[in-house]
């Protein structure tokens, strides 16, 4: 049944990308690389499984308000990642540079 | 189906209904306020003053709300001690708005007075409703109101200490909520009611798995509405609000506020409970025992601080703890001459202690007095207030023309019908106490200072001393016709007992 | 009603209970305070009470907590002790 | 030591209530007093005499209709108290620790809120609307919408927000709440009938049971929505308000 | 495939679980609401499976609607306020505040 | 006592410590804000022991379809008190908080141990 | 009116009923709405929609989509590596977009895409996290920022043309 290989696909995917937000963000070293796998893993791990529920669930008059929950999340969850290192970039929080790499010039002084 | 068949939620209904019209009429004329204010309260109290013919002892009146039967819906039940609290509540409302129409004015900023009077009509609507719901998460409900509004109404002057009181009171209020609530969820989970005759109709009768679980919601309520009652151990919130709170403010938190809880552990160990509760259970009555054992820690506790004190609205606070023991004492002694005393002492005590906190009030507005040393000489200057001041302390001792000696003689005559002679002592020490603490500043008023010649006469404003004066007449009132009152309140008690 | 996941909720609901009381930093409590009330939704929505969770992720998301991070910005963001 | 001696405290309470709960009716069992007692008529016949599908909407507006007065008299006291607390007439500097009203916020977060707040808004009228036979109501529409213009509030500053959403009108619609429950409930008082009777004034009593109720249910949901969305709004803009402070002195207590 | 579903839940769950690590250990406060979003995510995630699992989605959807709309809601007022802080610290913004808009 | 009597009652055992947990905090944390964070922990779980009683197994939402037959229905009494129980929770959370702000302004503190004197309240 | 219009749309989503009760009350609401938002937004609000951008809007989001889905992959490549191949660093870069929405747009979009996020911006200047040094330079080659130029057909006509 090709439904069912979907939807399993689909959550299976979305699993994935929530294991690597989640491993993401307990490995990274700093603070705005962590911002990188909250805003972009979360946000299609959650798409991909709500699309799984969309086939689950057939297609129905939820399945609208599922594809404009994907809406929301996307764009709130960008949102939030822009506002969090907004206001880490506010607070001087210095970005972690690799030890071997030179610094790029801070807050864009010149470049 | 009468004319005045609505007037039990009326009651409720007419408050709230001023309380929401305060702020749309404050921001189109300030100064009205206080006259919608004093209008509603009238009303109110001329809808519960209707009522007293309509009920007798053992005889309720019931009241559907929504039209909805009572296991579904909710009821109104009013008896004669509901009837007592209400005409208590409404009347004295009365007094305190027309006490805070100058007094407030001082104290308060002009764009929050007509918060401070909604807030008043919304204390008076829970307590109201609070007095005459017959199901118990009504009861929580409008017991929450109360709470929430009281708590500002501690606070409302901004005051560094007054801040802290009302915090203080806030956790511990707030906690009391949260027992009365668990115990709510116990008592449904064993009898799947929330009508309090429904629920003793099922206690009964309830199986003997679940008389653990009710035992465990009675003693969550009773520590619950101890809290809101300020007995003995768990008093510690209530000196610091209530001296602190401005003068009419305390008046009501004492006359009024504290007396809910004490009702509220009425109602439940009572009118939900019962004696028939006890035929299963031997632990309904040695928990009463405990209760009583609190209440009269509290007399004894609360008088040897107030003497202690040396500020005047502090020494009050005290007393009224000492008081609520007298009360709970009184109700818990399962003596109908007991209950019948500790509900007059609720009059009683409602109209001295008010009285008491008006006078201080007074003292405070002209002179900016706290300390009771300072008080020197005062009876000269201002007569009214500290006539007033003399004649409700002979209620609060409980000497005989007055109605705090009806309360305490019937008190004393439960102690002694139900041979618990230790209780009867504590009654007696407590009023000797009393009678040491009020001395005290009566005699600093009137024996001590200047001589009359050397001073003027400097009264507060009329609208404040008026309502102190006409509370403290009222002690000497109901003291000479305690037969108004007194044998329909021993008539229901009696069937209260017999249940 | 699935017992795994009852438990795995309540695990979680007693474990940001448990961060919100130890963290030192309030507005992290405040913020762990808004995830214990989305588990707390979805603890209703598990008791089929939809609802209630409805008013508690209304509220725990929208109000509670914007009022705690309010309060906090007002006043003092670390516990002393 | 007051720590030990309190966790043992506790404990101790935590062994007792275990003990009571270990005799308390077992969780999911349908035959528990509370669900046998007084609940059947609520499932059986809510629908028919009550009139909205969703039993909860049923007991909080027609049922225990005066439990409901009774919490929007609660949330409207505290509007009161903390208008109370917290509303100065004297202008001064502020003392908060952050004064958040100095900088603009960042243009994304404008520009999503200025997409997000009309659907925000939508969706708080859906929930108000649909109480009846969907989980919603006025309460749950309330707080969307506070939490809406407090996202507003937020992100645009304060001043740019209350001068949209004037005094007069914030009290009125809070006070809006409590006179509509009194409005309904009066209305079967001048009918002769209890309060919280849903007679429609042209109908005697006992006409077309559902319809009617849903009509005055309607009004109430509407009726709280608006007014807990603009206390929520009042009560964080009384929390909020960062230019309005006295200046007061701020020396601890020695 | 319903069993299939919860079990992706309770792997979710686990997850959040983790996250709350970062949650309790993170050494800005950055960190903390950073973890705190993906655990709202999850939660929102884990929402909707249990609906559709439990069989009456048309009830619950709303509540997950409520969340995708107000789960930024606290993230943007913390942020807010921080960055009100941060530039309190720098003391450069409300110099000229026109410089950000 | 019976354990797998406890597993099925999981929900009132947690609520249970919850209900420990915020007493705990109410009485020991010092700061205040944490103390109505307490306050809040406390007031959810008698919330969720409530709403745990009226659970049904099996049963579903209370909320009535067109014409659905005759189903398994959870209680809705505790839902409905519990619906009351969040705003009075709320409403004292928002009193209690602003409250806070003003005790902020004029002692500078939210330390229990600084505002109330040496006992911790 | 657009703004009403649109909210009418998701009106129709949020209900699921087309009974004429249920329409009006949609209508009246979302013009309602729609009415308050513009004096919450002084009437700034309705400029920015027209009917072009409907319609191509969905297809940017389908190649959004496809640029999100390609940044997922690289960086749920550089999380499991066990070796962690980042070297994080912040640029700055100045876009020739001009108005405010499609700055957020593009804003937004960089945010979702490969291992790069919008830290700020100020005027026309970003400020970028990015999270290697193959991001920066997929950034500066400046597909998204025409992509956007496309969607709101504005900005210099050497970046408007798509690709």
């Amino acid at each position: 049944m090709p439904g069912r290989i979907l939807i399993i696909l689909f959550s299976a995917v979305g699993t994935v990308f929530f294991l690597g937000g989640t491993v993401g963000i307990l490995r990274f070293p700093d603070l705005y690389s962590r911002l990188h796998p909250s805003t972009k893993c979360d946000t299609l791990g959650a798409c991909s499984i709500i699309i799984a529920l969309c086939l689950y669930s057939g297609l129905s008059a939820d399945t609208l308000k599922l594809i404009l929950i994907i809406f929301f999340l996307l764009l709130s969850s960008a949102t939030c990642g822009h506002a969090i290192g907004r206001s880490a970039f506010k607070h001087d929080i210095v970005p972690w540079h690799k030890p071997g790499v030179k610094p790029l010039p801070f807050e864009g002084e010149e470049n | 189906m009468n004319a005045s068949f609505n007037h039990p939620v009326l009651i409720v209904v007419v408050p709230l209904l001023f309380a929401a019209l305060c702020p749309i009429i404050g921001l189109i004329r300030r100064s009205l306020v206080v006259w919608l204010a004093l209008f509603g309260t009238a009303c109110t109290s001329f809808l519960a003053l209707s009522l007293i013919g309509r009920v007798t002892p053992g005889n309720d009146l019931s009241y559907h709300l929504g039209g909805w039967e009572p296991p579904w819906g909710i009821e109104i039940r009013i008896d004669t001690f509901g009837l007592l609290m209400v005409c208590v509540i409404s009347t004295l409302g009365i007094l305190l708005v027309l006490y805070s129409w100058k007094y407030m004015e001082r104290e308060l900023p002009a764009n929050r007075l007509s918060y401070y009077y909604t807030l008043l009509m919304l204390i008076y609507t829970a307590m109201l409703g609070f007095s005459i719901t017959g199901d118990i998460f009504n009861m929580f409900v409008f017991m929450e109101i109360f709470a929430i509004t009281s708590y500002a109404l501690v606070a409302v002057t901004g005051e560094k200490r007054a801040l802290r009181a009302a915090f203080k009171y806030l956790l511990m209020g707030a906690t009391s909520s949260v027992c009365v609530l668990l115990a709510i969820t116990f008592l449904y989970s064993v009898t799947g009611s929330l009508n309090m005759l429904d629920i003793s109709n099922t206690l009964a009768e309830l199986s003997p798995d679940y008389i653990r679980v009710a035992l465990a919601a009675l003693v969550f309520f009773i520590t619950g509405f101890s809290v809101k009652a300020a007995l003995f151990p768990v008093h510690v919130w209530l000196p610091e609000a209530h001296s602190i709170a401005p003068s009419p403010v305390s008046a009501l938190l004492s006359a009024l506020v504290i007396k809910m809880g004490v009702f509220g552990i009425f109602r439940i160990l009572f009118t939900v409970y019962g004696p028939g509760f006890a035929n299963e259970t031997a632990n309904w009555k040695s928990l009463n025992e405990v209760v009583a054992w609190a209440a009269a820690l509290s007399i004894l506790a609360g008088a040897a601080f107030a003497i202690a004190q040396k500020d005047l609205k502090l020494m009050i606070a005290y007393s009224s703890i000492s008081h609520i023991g007298y009360i709970v004492l009184g109700i818990c002694l399962l003596s109908y001459h007991g209950t019948a005393g500790g509900f007059y002492n609720v009059l009683a005590h409602a109209m001295g202690k008010a009285s008491f906190f008006l006078v201080a009030g007074c003292f405070l507005y002209k002179k900016g007095f706290r300390r009771i040393e300072d008080l020197k000489g005062l009876g000269r200057s201002m007569p009214i207030s500290s006539g007033a001041f003399a004649l409700a302390s002979l209620s609060v001792i409980g000497l005989p023309p007055s109605a705090g000696f009806i309360a305490k003689w019937n008190i004393l005559w439960g102690c002694l019908d139900s041979r618990k002679y230790l209780f009867a002592g504590v009654v007696l020490l407590g009023s000797v106490l009393a009678a040491v603490y009020c001395l005290k500043v009566v005699y600093y008023l009137f024996f001590t200072g200047p001589r009359m010649r050397d001073t003027r006469i400097e009264e507060a404003p009329a609208a404040m001393y008026v309502p102190a004066a006409l509370l403290s007449l009222g002690t000497l009132f109901f003291g000479i016709f305690s037969g108004l009152i007194l044998p329909s309140l021993n008539s229901a008690s009696r069937i209260l007992m017999i249940r | 009603m699935n017992w795994t996941l009852n438990l795995v909720l309540l695990t979680f609901l007693v474990g940001t209970a448990f961060a919100m009381i130890m963290l030192k930093d309030l507005l992290a409590a405040a913020v762990v305070f808004s995830a214990y009330s989305l588990i707390m939704a979805i603890m209703w929505s598990q008791l089929r009470a939809p609802d209630l969770a409805l008013t508690e992720a209304a509220v725990g998301a929208g109000v509670t907590t914007v009022l705690f991070v309010i309060t906090i910005f007002r006043t003092v963001r670390k516990e002393n002790r | 030591m007051k720590k030990l001696f309190v966790i043992l405290a506790l404990a101790a309470l935590g062994v007792v209530l275990l003990w009571v709960v270990g005799k308390m009716p077992e969780m999911g069992d349908s035959r528990t007093p509370d669900k046998t007692h007084v609940v059947p008529r609520y499932i059986e016949d809510g629908v028919k005499e009550a009139g909205a599908e969703n039993l909860i909407t049923d007991v909080i507006l027609n049922y225990r209709g005066y439990d409901t007065m009774g919490e929007v008299a609660v949330i409207f006291s505290a509007l009161c108290a903390v208008i109370a607390l917290l509303d100065r007439e004297k202008r001064g500097v502020s003392r908060s620790a952050v004064d958040a009203s100095q900088v603009r916020s960042s243009r994304i977060v404008r520009v999503t809120v200025r997409i997000l707040f009309p659907v925000i808004f939508l969706f708080a009228v859906y929930l108000i609307l649909h109480g009846e036979n969907s989980a919603g109501g006025g309460f749950q529409g309330g707080a969307v919408i506070g939490a809406s213009i407090i996202v507003f509030t937020l992100v645009f500053t304060l001043i740019e927000s209350t001068r949209d959403i004037p005094l007069t009108l914030r009290v009125i619609l809070e006070s809006l709440s409590v006179l509509t429950f009194l409005a309904v409930g009066f209305i079967g008082v001048f009918k002769g009938v209890e309060f919280l009777t849903y007679i429609l004034p042209g109908l005697s009593p006992g006409v077309a049971g559902a319809l009617r109720s849903q009509v005055f249910m309607m009004s109430i949901e509407i009726a709280i929505g608006v007014a807990v969305g603009a206390i929520f709004t009042s009560i964080v803009f009384a929390m909020i308000k960062e230019e309005n402070f006295e200046l007061e002195p701020h020396i601890p207590e020695p | 495939m319903s069993n299939f579903l919860l079990a992706v839940a309770l792997v979710l769950m686990v997850n959040a679980f983790l996250c709350l690590y970062r949650a309790v250990r993170g050494p800005a406060i950055q960190d903390r609401i950073i973890s705190i979003n993906i655990v709202n995510t999850k939660t929102l995630v884990v929402l909707l499976l249990v609906f559709f699992v439990t069989g009456t989605p048309q009830l619950y959807i709303d509540i997950a609607l409520v969340y995708a709309l107000l789960n930024f809601v606290v993230t943007v007022a913390v942020s807010r306020y921080l960055e009100a802080e941060g530039s309190e610290l720098r003391r450069h913004a409300w110099k000229n505040p026109d410089n950000t808009v | 006592m019976n354990w797998s009597r406890i597993f099925q009652n999981l929900n009132y055992a947690v609520s249970l410590l919850l209900f420990l947990m915020g007493l705990y905090t109410l009485a020991m944390k010092p700061n205040l804000i944490k103390k109505i964070m307490g306050l809040n922990i406390l007031e959810t779980s008698v919330f969720l022991f409530i709403v745990s009683i009226g659970m049904v197994d099996s049963g579903q939402a209370p909320v009535m379809a067109h014409g659905a037959a005759q189903q398994v229905v959870v209680n809705p009494i505790p839902q409905a008190l519990i619906l009351t129980g969040i705003v009075v929770a709320v409403s004292t959370t928002a009193v209690s908080l602003s409250l806070c702000i003003r005790i902020h302004q004029k002692y500078g503190s939210l330390d229990a141990c600084e505002i109330l004197g040496r006992e911790v309240a | 009116m657009p703004v009403s219009a649109m909210l009418f749309v998701l009106w129709l989503v949020f209900t699921m009923k087309t009974n004429r009760e249920h329409l009006l009350m949609g209508a009246v609401v979302s013009v309602l709405i729609g009415f308050f938002t513009s004096l919450m937004f002084n009437r700034k609000m309705d400029a920015n929609f027209s009917l072009k951008l409907l319609v191509k809007f969905p297809l940017f989001f389908v190649l959004l989509a496809w640029e999100i889905i390609k940044a997922n992959l690289d960086v749920l490549r550089r999380v499991f590596a066990p070796s962690m191949p980042v070297s994080p660093r912040i640029i700055a870069f100045d876009s020739l977009l001009e108005t405010d929405l499609a700055r957020v747009v593009l804003g937004n979009s960089i945010t979702l895409t490969p291992g790069t996020v919008t830290i700020d911006i100020e005027g026309s200047r970003f400020y970028i996290h990015c999270l290697a040094e193959a991001h920066q330079e997929d950034l500066l080659q400046g597909r998204l920022e025409r992509m956007v130029a496309w969607l709101f057909s504005e900005g210099p006509v050497e970046i408007r043309r798509l690709r």
